[in-house]
């Protein structure tokens, strides 16, 4: 069935094209039908895809659309290459996306802009399945910087509000810096290998034909893109901002597929890692790192958002974990049960937020649970998911996470586990922190706010319930068996059933103390967090203020740059040396010509005389007196 | 020393004196004398040497066509002021400098140069008759020529002086550049 | 000699002779002045005719043996000085032409004639005299301001040092060649004696200062200035274009010693930064011209350091061109007062007064600057080419570096009638039929050269 | 139809144009606009025709056209078509229509001479790229000053003197030089055999010392580099286009500075190749100053022009990049690159244009939330700013993915070679797309975003015709961005031809 | 020294004389005398010259030079007198109306 990969690619493209030109004149129920219709549209297609992947046994189906460039005999196609790994993704995004757009309805219902933002919605779902799609590094670049527009573009929805705007600059650029990195690492690959065809580059490294040292390198620089798209140190800052844009956005895009991008690539390339061990340690450290730290200041944040944003960092890193230690599918299982407990939890904030009229920060929150019963019971389900409570999503893909931690041949160690599962046990603590901050003990809520909290229109509420269905469910496919031939798996260090029963019970004691912790801390208004505070505030404030990351950059690189380009450049280079330098020569020549009339006198005796030395000259000149 | 060479020297020194006097005279009229001593020692000079037609020319077409005009100039522009009380102009001494420069360079090469070697020349040819006969039969051209010349410097001449009529113009144009700078 | 080769050998100057008499007869005869625009129209047309035909039926003839000969390359510098006088009249016509100016015109262009086929020191001498002579006057004549008396004076004092000073060196030929024919002059260029190479460097020097070149302007920016359009146009394209091509014809194919060529290096660079540079600050239109023919001179004087044989094409095409483009910026200057249209304020703001003069002008400059499309690019393009030939590299830089200098001034002019609004005060008239049939019939010229 | 006569008639096409504008009335604006129109579209489509008649993969010139113009220095009037010049006339051809149409409004004195103005220009960029003689290349090359001095003198803003003569006298120095250069040039041929020839097939022929070589290049190299403008040689453009009037700044942007990149790839590189080897680390090295120092000035610009200006010294400095990776690929993208930037920088400054003309104001402190005003305009501006940031999809990503590309792969043999100076300089080039982002956005984000601030009340989004002209050159930058496989094809041979002679002479120079 | 040395000498003298009197002296007339006198100079050469090596050209052009200088004279004379009638003075250093 050829062209079926196209059609999907090409279908949210389509709604992008008829929601952005015409939506204005067209009115919302046929934005609805078009910007929500066409990706359910193409879940369905997504589907029947795989189910043909799935009847051909698992052969990858590529289809090759056009040649893009013929340079030389260097051919740049685009085409479409779809395998399990990409199927997934396909699954997911369509999937998750097309739940999305429904929420959207109810949630961005009455927004003058509302046709642009289902537009933009569907340009981003076009840009990730180009991505995901992608046979050569190309076409994955192509969605890759596309998804970053569309971020861009959803980020700065409100462009009215300049901070929107400037978060949305401010994503882009970050993005911008790891695509520096992406794009140097395939010109390597390119001179190496000669193709950007992923497959073919993943034999050819399998092949060992290429030296170890341009693999590291190419590891190392295809990491720093990922660290862009996925936020993880140093590229982190992003994403917190990003939570600018409207909720949907945030859990679509910024939880559950673009972020995710990173991950996707890495285990594409897995083929290019298993060379690289120097490289896959450098992931696995930054991966465990950014997952650490960013739990820790989810700890302190008080915009419910911004806490989700950092878990969504932290998850994200230990999905790089996984991919540090060679455990490529279990990455991508984590990837798979966070997209969907991810979403649910924004949506579920999006929905508080919704209901409380567009407050955030959960200090002024609390008791909320029997004022909006379903989105308190989804987020509930989706907390108990994401802090790794059995036996739902989030128990199986990060316990295996942390199990290949210890236990994988590639790199594997104890401390990766050890710091792993403390951040296991962060993650349950401050996820129900937020749980019971937002829904459990007294209100805190201004009155005004208080007295027309609603529950949500059904369309949220039903993508809520659907969504911490698959909370629950997610885990129990068993995915990292399905991708084993997709995805190479790690070889153990040591293969003892005991003691992986073992730590999964130690996973699970973890997470239940973290909730505990929790309860401990927060049950009753968290008197007891705030008094830690004034114990420790000095680290309070660090985490609070995000270990001033962003003030560092701005002193660093941003406020440098400035410096140089307006000092440098263009006071002294341009206007100085350079202008300075002719407007002197200007002169210059106005001088000498103002000298030059001055010899004019009009002094007919001058005349003479400068007609004699003229003679004198020559002729001492030409008697060779001289 | 032969009586030439006593001739020579002392026409010289009579024609250095007069160009030298010319400079330090106040009356444009008696630098016009010392003129005319120079160019008559010079005629002098020229008839020792046995160029008896340019000796007769330079008496009279210089002393006394030339030098006569410009003396009945000097009798009509009979002006007494700064450039009558003052003889010398603001470049005195640089004039001098390139006195001094210029005539050691010129009289060096002058004196140093190789000049084409003599030829013995027979006596009279620069007799009146001689010098007529070849001016006749070999630059005749240049007689036509010189009538030329004279006819063009005579209306050039006249039209000059045709100017004096349309003197209004030199105010009206005068008045002009007033307002017009102004 | 035969008596037909007496009257044909020096035909043009015979109807320019004729002419000069004709007006002159009608002038006593008429009571009333008239204008002779006509007879020397036709004059001059006639001699350009005869000179050009003469050129064309490639007629070589020595009339007076030693003194006076035509060659195809003499007539054809004839024909075109004689052509680009035509402009002129019809300048001269624009302002009330007098007979005697008309008169004194032909006799300087008779004058040039000799020059131009002179083979003798004496006719050499003559003709640069009888060029000269009626200047004086002509400078003068234009009597509109008491400058124009000062210009005069100016003029007749420096030339007459110029007289002086070409004399001397002929005579230093006379004594170290022991003759006074250009063969022997071309001896003394190649000779190494003190005697023969002052001969040379002041008559050289003599030249410069009739075609102004540094040091030896000093003359020319007040001349010009003080005399009428016409006279500073014969002045500035004429005259030196014969007192070049005269230079050129009397170094025939003779090289030249080291030091001559230093000077002829040094002197027309020294000059074409000085007169371009110098134009930059000026306020009166022929003020600018002269110095901007200041530079030109030094631009023709290179072309001396080349080969003998292109010398002359080369000149005479750059005087073609120089000519014409002067001639054509001139006619389109607009009517008025004499100062006004000397003032470049005159100028602003003329392409909304009258589009076509301002383009013409517009065109004028560009060609005097060097930039193609228009001829002024060919002619310095041949001009540096030849030196470039006598492996003189680095000069030829320099002296394109040194025309560089001049763009700004003739860009200026343009800026003034393109960019600039018309100052309220300035009231002139577009420039009248007769100087626009001048332009144009340049213009034709000059685009016809320009293409070839 | 013949498609020499077609070439000739492209060319000589706005000289008649000039002439039938001159006779019209000048009190007639609006025909003399018609005029001007329809003798470029007509000019267009000769163009177009011609671009579809090119035979890719045809090694030299197509449809040539020689005929002796000065037989006495071996002067020809010699133009065709090759792969280098192809898009560059397709371009200039494509650029005067819009032109005229985006000047339809701002220009309102002396709207004939501006036309014949632009009709002038017109003729000689086309003569530019179309010249395959040294001397009329020269011709056309300086010419081309006159009306663009004209154009920004005129109709220019506040400080047009100044900026006008600092253009023409900053261009014309360079122009002396290689007017120097010309003329040796000449009289070596002369010698080197007994015809005369400035064409350059036989210039290519002669094999000068590296010494002349050097002393030739540089002279060239200078006013090459001037026009470019490649960093220190640059301060010229900021106040030429912001000064000049938008149809100027179009001309200029779009299809001048290419005049510079096209001599360096069609003269001074493949002229004097071992000059140009010696001399490439320098001019890699002022290609990515060039890139990065834009850039830096670009960020700190509040006059609009000033930003679009200083963006373009960025992206011309990955032209050049892109010539000197002697790299097939990095000179086709160099050659994508050179299109791609005529049409969004010209689209830029149309687009500023337009705001200038309803606000009479460049200054981005004025402006803000432009989007909720003009949403119209917004998006066209969007689009265009994303292509100059490089965005796949459009042509400017096509232009800079190949030159980067092409210049690591370039770098990478000398690399293995021990030679790292370039690939270090391809990678620091890669930062310009992080630093294009920056600026670029900024101006997005002050324009376009933020609370909505503009000078004056009341503005009416694009008009009709605004629209057209900019969904016109969306349309090309799309189509470069998407399918730029068809435009590759047709220039390949060329680049191939150029990368085969440059690279010959080095490796040449390695066994030496 | 011999005479024609003696006599070259006087000439350049004469001449330089002449030059330095045009630049000295502050009186047109006089200046006008001077440039007379450089013509007598260069004469005083030509014809020693011309009598050393028995030229008539060099007869000639003296003869030449004769009828230049009247010329001459005679078209600056009146030029001189308009001159005087306009600025009322002979000091060159009051017509300095043209300059820059």
């Amino acid at each position: 069935m050829n062209g079926l990969l196209t059609l999907l690619v090409l279908l949210p493209l389509a709604g992008f094209l008829v929601n952005g030109l015409l939506g204005r004149r067209l009115g919302p129920v046929f934005v609805n039908i078009v910007g929500v219709g066409l990706p359910l549209a193409a879940f369905g297609v997504a589907v029947w895809a795989w189910r043909i992947l799935e009847t051909g046994g698992a052969e990858p189906l590529i289809e090759t659309v056009f040649t893009w460039a013929l340079i030389g005999d260097h051919a740049f196609e685009v085409s479409f290459y779809l395998d399990r790994l990409s199927a997934v993704m396909a699954l997911i995004v369509t999937g998750v996306g097309a739940l999305i757009h429904i929420y959207s309805i109810g949630y961005m219902k009455g927004d003058e802009s509302y046709a642009r933002y289902f537009a933009y919605l569907n340009l981003f779902l076009f840009f990730m399945l180009l991505l995901v799609l992608g046979r050569s590094l190309l076409v994955l670049f192509v969605g890759w910087e596309g998804v970053g527009l569309a971020s861009y573009l959803l980020i700065g929805f409100w462009f009215q509000d300049v901070d929107k705007a400037r978060a949305g600059r401010k994503a882009f650029i970050t993005n911008r810096v790891g695509d520096a990195g992406f794009l140097l690492g395939m010109f390597l690959i390119f001179t190496a290998v000669g193709t950007l065809e992923m497959d073919q580059i993943n034999q050819a490294f399998a092949g060992g034909l290429i030296p170890a040292g341009i693999a590291t390198a190419v590891g190392i620089l295809l990491f720093i893109g990922a660290t862009g798209k996925s936020a993880q140190i140093p590229l982190h800052v992003w994403l917190p901002d990003a939570m600018a844009g409207p909720t949907p956005v945030s859990a679509l895009i910024h939880a559950a597929t673009m972020v995710t991008a990173g991950v996707y690539l890495i285990a594409r390339m897995s083929g290019v890692y298993l060379e690289a061990p120097a490289a896959s340690t450098l992931i696995a450290v930054i991966g465990l790192l950014t997952a650490f730290l960013a739990a820790t200041i989810a700890l302190v944040q008080t915009d419910i958002k911004k806490v989700l944003a950092y878990s969504t960092i932290s998850q994200l890193g230990f999905m790089f974990l996984a991919l540090g230690v060679g455990a490529y599918a279990v990455a991508v299982f984590h990837l798979f049960t966070h997209a969907f407990f991810k979403a649910a939890l924004f949506l579920g904030a999006g929905s508080v937020i919704h209901a409380l009229s567009g407050e955030q920060d959960i200090r002024r929150m609390g008791g909320l649970a029997r004022r909006i019963p379903w989105t308190s019971g989804t987020f509930l389900v989706a907390t108990a998911a994401i802090a790794g409570l059995p036996p739902l999503a989030g128990f199986f893909s990060k316990d295996e996470i942390l199990w290949f931690a210890l236990a994988s041949g590639q790199g594997g160690s104890v401390w990766l586990w050890l710091l792993g599962s403390l951040t296991a046990f962060l993650t349950a603590l401050y996820m129900f922190r937020l749980y019971w901050l937002v829904f459990l003990g007294r209100s805190r809520m201004a009155p005004e706010v208080a007295e027309h909290v609603h529950e949500s229109p059904w369309p949220m509420t039903s993508v809520l319930v659907v969504l911490a269905l698959f909370s629950v469910i997610a885990g129990w496919f068993a995915l990292p068996h399905y991708l084993e031939g997709a995805l190479p798996a790690p070889d153990l260090r040591f293969a003892w059933p005991i003691l992986h029963w073992a730590l999964i019970l130690f996973a699970v004691l973890i997470a239940v103390a973290g909730v505990f912790a929790a309860r401990h801390l927060y049950g009753n208004g968290g008197q007891r967090a705030e008094a830690i505070e004034q114990r420790f505030a000095r680290i309070h404030r660090l985490l609070a203020g995000k270990y001033f990351v962003d003030e560092v950059y701005d002193r660093l690189l941003q406020r440098p740059w400035r410096w140089v380009s307006d000092r440098i450049f263009l006071r002294l280079g341009d206007r100085l040396l350079l202008d300075g330098s002719l407007h002197g020569l200007a002169a210059l020549a106005r001088r000498g010509a103002a000298g030059l009339a001055r010899v004019q006198s009009g002094s007919l005796h001058w005349y003479a005389w400068m007609t004699l030395l003229g003679l004198v000259a020559v002729l001492i000149w030409m008697w060779r007196y001289v | 020393m032969t009586i030439e060479t006593v001739f020579l020297l002392v026409f010289a020194l009579g024609a250095l004196t007069g160009a030298v006097a010319m400079f330090f005279l106040r009356h444009p009229m008696r630098v016009a004398l010392a003129l005319i001593g120079t160019m008559v020692s010079l005629a002098a000079i020229y008839a020792q040497l046995g160029m008896h037609v340019i000796a007769v020319f330079q008496i009279l077409i210089y002393v006394g066509a030339v030098m006569v005009f410009m003396i009945y100039a000097i009798m009509l522009l009979d002006v007494r002021d700064r450039s009558f009380t003052e003889r010398f102009s603001p470049l005195l001494l640089a004039g001098i400098a390139g006195l001094l420069l210029l005539l050691g360079v010129l009289v060096d090469g002058l004196l140093r140069g190789q000049p084409f070697p003599a030829v013995d020349v027979p006596p009279d040819v620069f007799g009146v008759g001689a010098f007529a006969i070849a001016f006749m039969d070999q630059f005749w051209v240049y007689f036509a020529l010189t009538a030329v010349l004279l006819l063009v410097a005579e209306i050039a001449a006249s039209a000059v002086i045709d100017i004096r009529r349309r003197g209004q113009d030199v105010a009206a144009g005068q008045a002009e550049r007033e307002n017009g700078h102004g | 000699m035969t008596a037909e080769g007496l009257f044909v050998a020096a035909l043009p100057e015979h109807l320019l002779l004729l002419g000069i008499l004709v007006i002159l007869v009608i002038d006593l005869l008429s009571d009333r002045p008239r204008e002779p625009f006509l007879p020397a129209l036709v004059t001059v047309l006639a001699a350009a005719g005869a000179a050009f035909w003469l050129h064309r039926s490639g007629y070589i003839g020595a009339p007076f043996p030693g003194q006076f000969s035509v060659g195809p390359d003499a007539l054809a510098a004839k024909a075109v000085l004689f052509v680009l006088t035509v402009p002129v009249l019809f300048l001269a016509r624009a302002e009330r032409l007098d007979s005697r100016v008309a008169m004194l015109l032909l006799a300087s262009l008779y004058g040039a004639g000799l020059l131009l086929s002179a083979d003798s020191l004496l006719m050499l001498f003559f003709g640069l005299e009888l060029l000269s002579l009626p200047l004086y006057a002509l400078v003068v004549l234009a009597f509109r301001r008491p400058e124009s008396a000062e210009a005069a004076m100016k003029y007749l004092v420096l030339g007459g040092v110029g007289t002086a000073v070409l004399l001397m060196g002929i005579s230093f030929t006379l004594g170290s060649t022991g003759g006074l024919s250009v063969e022997d002059f071309r001896v003394a260029l190649v000779s190494d004696d003190l005697l023969a190479r002052g001969a040379v460097v002041l008559v050289v020097a003599a030249f410069m200062l009739k075609a102004a070149v540094v040091p030896f302007h000093a003359w020319a920016p007040d001349a010009y200035e003080g005399a009428s359009i016409p006279v500073t146009a014969y002045m500035a394209t004429i005259v030196k274009g014969a007192v070049i091509l005269a230079l050129v014809r009397l170094f025939g194919d003779a090289g030249a010693e080291p030091e001559l060529i230093a000077v002829l290096v040094a002197l027309p660079l020294l000059s074409m930064v000085w007169g371009n540079l110098a134009a930059m600050r000026q306020q009166g239109f022929r003020r600018l011209i002269a110095y901007s023919s200041i530079a030109h001179a030094g631009y023709l004087f290179f072309a001396l350091l080349g080969a003998p044989e292109g010398r002359f094409e080369a000149v005479t095409f750059y005087v073609i061109v120089y000519g014409l483009t002067n001639m054509l910026a001139l006619a389109c200057l607009p009517q008025g007062e004499d100062w006004l249209r000397d003032r470049l304020e005159g100028l602003k703001g003329l392409y909304h007064r009258d589009p076509r003069a301002a383009i013409l002008i517009a065109i004028a400059m560009l060609s005097l600057a060097g930039i193609p499309p228009f001829p002024g690019f060919v002619a310095k393009f041949l001009i540096f080419r030849t030196v470039m030939e006598a492996g003189l590299v680095a000069v030829a830089v320099m002296g394109l570096i040194a025309s560089y200098l001049g763009i700004y001034l003739y860009l200026r002019v343009i800026q003034y009638m393109f960019m600039s609004p018309a100052p309220a005060q300035v009231r002139t008239e577009p420039a009248t039929g007769l100087a626009a049939t001048a332009a144009l019939l340049t213009l034709a010229a000059v685009l016809l050269v320009g293409v070839f | 139809m013949s498609e020499a006569l077609a070439l000739n008639l492209l060319l000589f096409l706005p000289v008649v144009g000039g002439i039938l504008l001159l006779m019209l009335p000048e009190r007639r604006p609006n025909l003399v606009r018609g005029l001007a129109m329809v003798v470029l579209l007509a000019q267009l489509a000769l163009a177009a025709w011609l671009y579809l008649r090119f035979q890719a993969g045809v090694p030299g010139l197509q449809f040539e056209t020689r005929l002796p113009w000065i037989p006495a220095w071996g002067v020809h009037y010699h133009i065709a078509l090759d792969g280098l010049n192809l898009l560059l006339v397709l371009l200039t051809a494509f650029l005067g229509p819009i032109v005229v149409a985006g000047a339809f409004t701002s220009i309102t004195r002396d709207v004939k001479l501006f036309h014949g103005m632009v009709m002038f220009i017109q003729f000689t960029m086309l003569g530019t790229f179309l010249a395959q003689d040294l001397f009329l290349f020269y011709v056309f090359w300086e010419a081309m000053l006159i009306p663009m001095f004209l154009i920004i003198g005129i109709w220019g803003g506040e400080r047009r003197i100044y900026a006008t003569l600092k253009f023409f006298l900053y261009t014309a120095f360079g122009s002396i030089l290689m007017l120097a250069a010309v003329i040796y040039l000449a009289h070596t041929v002369l010698t080197a055999d007994g015809t005369p020839s400035f064409a350059f097939a036989d210039l290519y022929e002669l094999g000068l010392g590296v010494q002349v070589q050097t002393l030739l290049l540089a002279a060239f190299a200078l006013s090459f580099a001037i026009k470019v403008p490649m960093v220190p040689l640059h301060t010229w453009l900021p106040d030429a286009h912001v000064e000049a009037p938008t149809a100027g700044s179009v001309i200029l942007a779009g299809v001048l500075l290419k005049m510079g990149t096209y001599g360096f790839v069609k003269l001074g590189f493949p002229l004097f190749p071992d000059a140009a080897l010696l001399a490439t680390p320098l001019i890699m090295t002022l290609a990515v100053i060039s890139i990065i120092y834009g850039a830096g000035l670009a960020l700190v610009q509040d006059d609009i022009k000033k930003i679009i200006a200083y963006s373009s010294v960025s992206h011309l400095g990955y032209v050049m990049l892109g010539l000197v990776s002697y790299n097939l690929l990095g000179v086709q993208g160099a050659i994508i690159q050179m299109v791609s930037h005529g049409l969004v920088a010209g689209g830029l400054f149309l687009m500023v244009g337009m705001i200038y003309e309803r606000c009479h104001s460049r200054d981005l402190a004025k402006y803000g939330g432009l989007a909720k005003l003009l949403p119209a305009y917004s998006v066209f501006f969007m689009i265009l700013t994303l292509a100059a940031i490089g965005l796949p999809t459009t042509s400017g990503f096509t232009g800079e993915f190949l030159v980067l590309l092409g210049a690591f792969n370039g770098a990478w043999p000398q690399f293995e070679q021990g030679v790292s100076h370039p690939l270090v300089l391809a990678s620091l080039a890669v930062l310009g797309i992080v630093l294009g982002a920056l600026y670029m956005l900024r101006l997005a984000r002050r324009l376009l975003f933020g609370e909505t601030r503009a000078p004056v009340s009341g503005l009416r989004d694009l008009s009709l015709r605004e629209a057209g002209i900019l969904g016109v050159l969306v349309l090309a930058v799309f189509y470069i961005g998407l399918f730029p496989n068809d435009l590759l094809q047709k220039t390949e041979q060329a680049a191939m031809e150029y990368q085969e002679r440059m690279l010959a002479v080095r490796d040449g120079e390695i066994e030496r | 020294m011999d005479d024609t040395t003696l006599l070259l000498a006087l000439s350049g003298l004469l001449f330089v004389l002449g030059l330095v009197g045009v630049i000295v002296r502050r009186n047109l007339l006089v200046m006008l005398m001077f440039l007379e006198l450089m013509l007598n100079g260069v004469i005083l050469s030509l014809v020693v010259f011309t009598q050393l090596l028995g030229a008539e050209a060099g007869a000639v052009l003296v003869f030449l030079v004769f009828v230049v200088a009247a010329a001459e004279i005679a078209i600056a004379v009146p030029i001189l007198l308009l001159l005087v009638r306009t600025g009322h003075t002979l000091d060159p250093g009051a017509y300095a109306g043209l300059k820059g």
